[in-house]
């Protein structure tokens, strides 16, 4: 055996391993699809109870999704954290030397993969209980929507998930600081999506200015978290 | 001179004392002739009274928030990390954090008084009331346990990110409201016509918010400081205490 | 000198676990660090890592001032911590082949590790979860082997493991020491780890001493 | 004067959140300051 430290690994390979490793993990224990899901498609059902309208609900679908989703995101994202400090893993990633902007970037996109899979269920339910129609180019700001404003939750998400990782009362300070943060696109996304369902009599073409909002704030919350990610996991 | 001083108050020099005084003087002024010297105004009637403490107000949270930022920035930059500036970002958070919510709580019986509403969806408030909760946030991150560096490092960039974070919201929020024209309320801000003594006692209230802002910042931070040898100097008793478990063996 | 700290201090939460501490561990040494619990071993492993800030004192590990640079020495030493630092619900062979890919080993250095700590076969496609504490253990320290550290920091490694996986524990570490490497390691096992180490220090009250 | 509840309020809660947090700040300096010696305050 040589005691040579082995030679350092490329920032892409660590970024695919860290996601892999999020997204195997999710597979095994199922935590999202077994209980966030049902959870986020319970609140769907509640909205209908509560709002008790079949126009008011057409009307604020795409405010409801987005709601439901970042409810879920404190979830998935204190879950997220939640395997890699169980058993001390994350001191494990810090001696391991690696760039940890790798390790953001990594958990980012498997956060966002849960996301996506959430957000898709959520909009499917807003279609079938809540009579949204979606066009064809509604469907493609739909999709977009979804990319961009997935993207940006995905990183802030990653972001104070990892500052607030092992801190004392890390159930209330996450929602703290997460929530001012993610008004910009819970607004824009609800926009977007309400002008692809159509709600209220809103045209598709008013909801790109919101995609342009929604990729900016990923874009700068994507530069920014990988630059401040590994100071603030990593004292 | 600095023995009277430090009877009441440790924290206080010869300089503090004069803004104090400046301040409690201005703001005297302010009362008074907020209160009562100056006269209605046409379009807002008697509650225009209330803009001589909630503009200065909103203006000094404000100022203490880029305060925050640019100190935290400085940390960051600065080779040697002075702790200096850690200090004078988290004072000027907290003295902006309690501005911020007097704007709000103000802002609001102003706004109940002229829209009949305690609260607008308006860019401006809602922008406030996020950069509330923002710092709100900020403060508490600066409570997390660990060194004073580790306190440091991880509200610097905390405050980096909101400054990030703001414009974002400030943006999305306009674009919000200018593409929803619902219930716009006439908004009664520009239809001011102040009056000399009512320009006069607005300036002061700037003048001696800032005052006050000034000498709360300056105790504020002293304190941290205070605060922060007085830790030393319970390490420095802990570390005896613990050598003396090596020699009971 | 691999490492060398002098009058370190280390504070957890205004707790001084390392209250002066001052000794030296040269290239090729086992060294034991034995002393009563609480008494700051897992602290200086631990800030031997890089995971801790120093607050008082200097330190220097592997040519790295930890005082200044904690960040660089991480990836020149492999720690054994109380935790395993493993996923629970991954299977020994994934876990192995995460931190591997993290760290750029080939799959040789997976196979032999495994090999070495007894987990070839049925275990490898044992979820954690359902391993039992020394297997575990087993697991952690194969992540370790892999590592090719030049310096181990390991935290009581005997515990929870059975003769046989001492036995090959001690092989393991002998071998590493051949291979260039520097050993630190804290344990309650006195008779065994004394027979493995090359030196010992006590460590009692943040404080550490020759013994 | 008109709506004197809503002027007075909003002047004193201005006012009294003002004093309140001089009045903390002045006495966590004084509960701290007790053990720290005049040369540790470099402000003086």
């Amino acid at each position: 055996m040589k005691s040579d430290s082995p030679t350092r690994v490329g920032k892409g390979k660590v970024v695919t391993a860290v996601f892999l490793k999020d997204i195997q993990i999710e597979l095994r224990s199922r935590v999202v699809t077994n209980q966030v899901l049902p959870f986020a498609g319970l609140v769907m059902v509640m909205f209908a109870f509560a709002l008790d309208n079949d126009d008011v609900l057409q009307r604020v679908a795409g405010g409801l999704v987005w709601l439901a989703t970042l409810f879920s995101l404190f979830i998935i994202v204190q879950r997220s954290f939640a395997i890699d400090t169980a058993d001390g893993a994350l001191d494990s990633l810090r001696v391991a030397g690696i760039d940890l902007s790798a390790v953001f970037f990594g958990k980012a996109i498997a956060l966002a993969t849960k996301l996506i899979a959430l957000e898709i269920v959520l909009i499917c339910s807003a279609v079938l209980l809540y009579r949204v129609d979606v066009s064809a180019t509604g469907l493609v700001l739909l999709v977009t929507c979804v990319l961009c404003a997935t993207s940006g939750l995905a990183f802030v998400g990653t972001l104070y998930g990892g500052l607030t990782a092992g801190a004392k009362g890390r159930e209330t300070l996450l929602p703290l600081l997460l929530l001012p943060v993610v008004a910009p696109v819970l607004i824009a996304a609800t926009r977007a999506t309400e002008a692809a369902f159509g709600s209220g009599g809103a045209q598709t073409s008013e909801g790109w200015a919101w995609i342009g909002l929604l990729a900016v704030f990923a874009a700068v919350f994507g530069v920014g978290g990988s630059l401040a990610f590994g100071s603030l996991i990593d004292e | 001179m600095s023995q009277v001083l430090q009877r009441t108050s440790p924290t206080g020099t010869r300089t503090t004392k004069v803004i104090g005084a400046l301040a409690l003087l201005v703001m005297a002024w302010v009362v008074v002739s907020g209160l009562i010297l100056t006269p209605q105004d046409v379009v807002q009637g008697e509650s225009v009274r209330i803009m001589y403490v909630h503009v200065p107000s909103a203006w000094i949270a404000y100022l203490a928030f880029i305060f925050t930022a640019v100190a935290s920035a400085s940390w960051l930059i600065s080779k040697k990390h002075s702790m200096g500036f850690d200090r004078f970002a988290g004072a000027s958070a907290e003295v902006g954090v309690m501005f911020m919510a007097i704007t709000l709580i103000t802002g609001s019986l102003w706004g109940r008084l002229t829209w009949g509403e305690f609260w607008q969806w308006d860019p401006r408030l809602t922008t406030t009331a996020f950069l509330f909760v923002t710092y709100v946030g900020y403060l508490a991150v600066r409570r997390l346990e660990g060194s004073v560096e580790q306190r440091a490092r991880r509200s610097a960039v905390v405050a980096m990110l909101a400054v990030l974070e703001i414009p974002l919201v400030h943006f999305s929020v306009v674009l919000w409201r200018s593409l929803h024209q619902g219930a716009t309320v006439l908004n009664p801000n520009g239809d001011v016509k102040m009056d000399d003594l009512m320009l006069f006692t607005l300036f002061s209230g700037v003048v001696g918010f800032t005052l006050v802002f000034v000498w709360l910042v300056l105790h504020r931070q002293r304190t941290m400081l205070l605060v922060d040898i007085a830790n030393r100097q319970g390490l420095d008793a802990a570390i005896a205490a613990r050598q003396t478990e090596s020699l009971v063996k | 000198m691999i490492v060398s700290f002098s009058d370190v201090v280390v504070v957890y939460d205004n707790f001084p676990a390392l209250a002066g501490a001052s000794f030296e561990v040269s290239s090729g040494e086992i060294v034991l660090l034995q002393g009563p619990n609480g008494a700051g071993k897992t602290t200086l492993l631990r800030a031997c890592a890089g995971l801790l800030p120093i607050a008082r004192g200097s330190a220097n590990v592997l040519s790295c001032d930890l005082t200044s640079d904690r960040h660089s020495v991480r990836r020149k030493v492999g720690l054994l911590s109380h935790a395993n630092g493993l996923f629970q619900d991954l299977t020994v062979e994934e876990n192995m082949s995460f931190w591997s890919r993290l760290i750029g080993a080939s799959n040789q250095d997976v196979k032999t590790a495994m090999h070495i700590m007894g987990l070839s076969d049925r275990l490898s496609t044992t979820r954690v979860a359902n391993l039992s504490a020394g297997q575990k253990r087993r697991c952690a320290l194969a992540t370790l082997i892999v590592r090719r550290a030049q310096l181990w920091l390991l935290d009581e490694p005997h515990a929870g493991l059975d003769t046989q996986g001492r036995d090959e524990l001690d092989k393991t570490l002998r071998a590493a020491r051949e291979a260039g490497a520097t050993v630190m390691f804290a344990s309650h096992e006195i008779d065994r780890a004394q027979n493995l180490a090359t030196r010992s220090l006590t460590v009692v009250g943040g404080l550490v001493t020759e013994s | 004067m008109k709506d004197a509840g809503f002027i007075f309020g909003s002047y004193i809660v201005t006012l009294g959140a003002i004093l309140m947090f001089t009045f903390a700040t002045l006495r966590r300096a004084k509960d701290s300051s007790q053990s720290v010696t005049e040369k540790d305050k470099t402000w003086l």
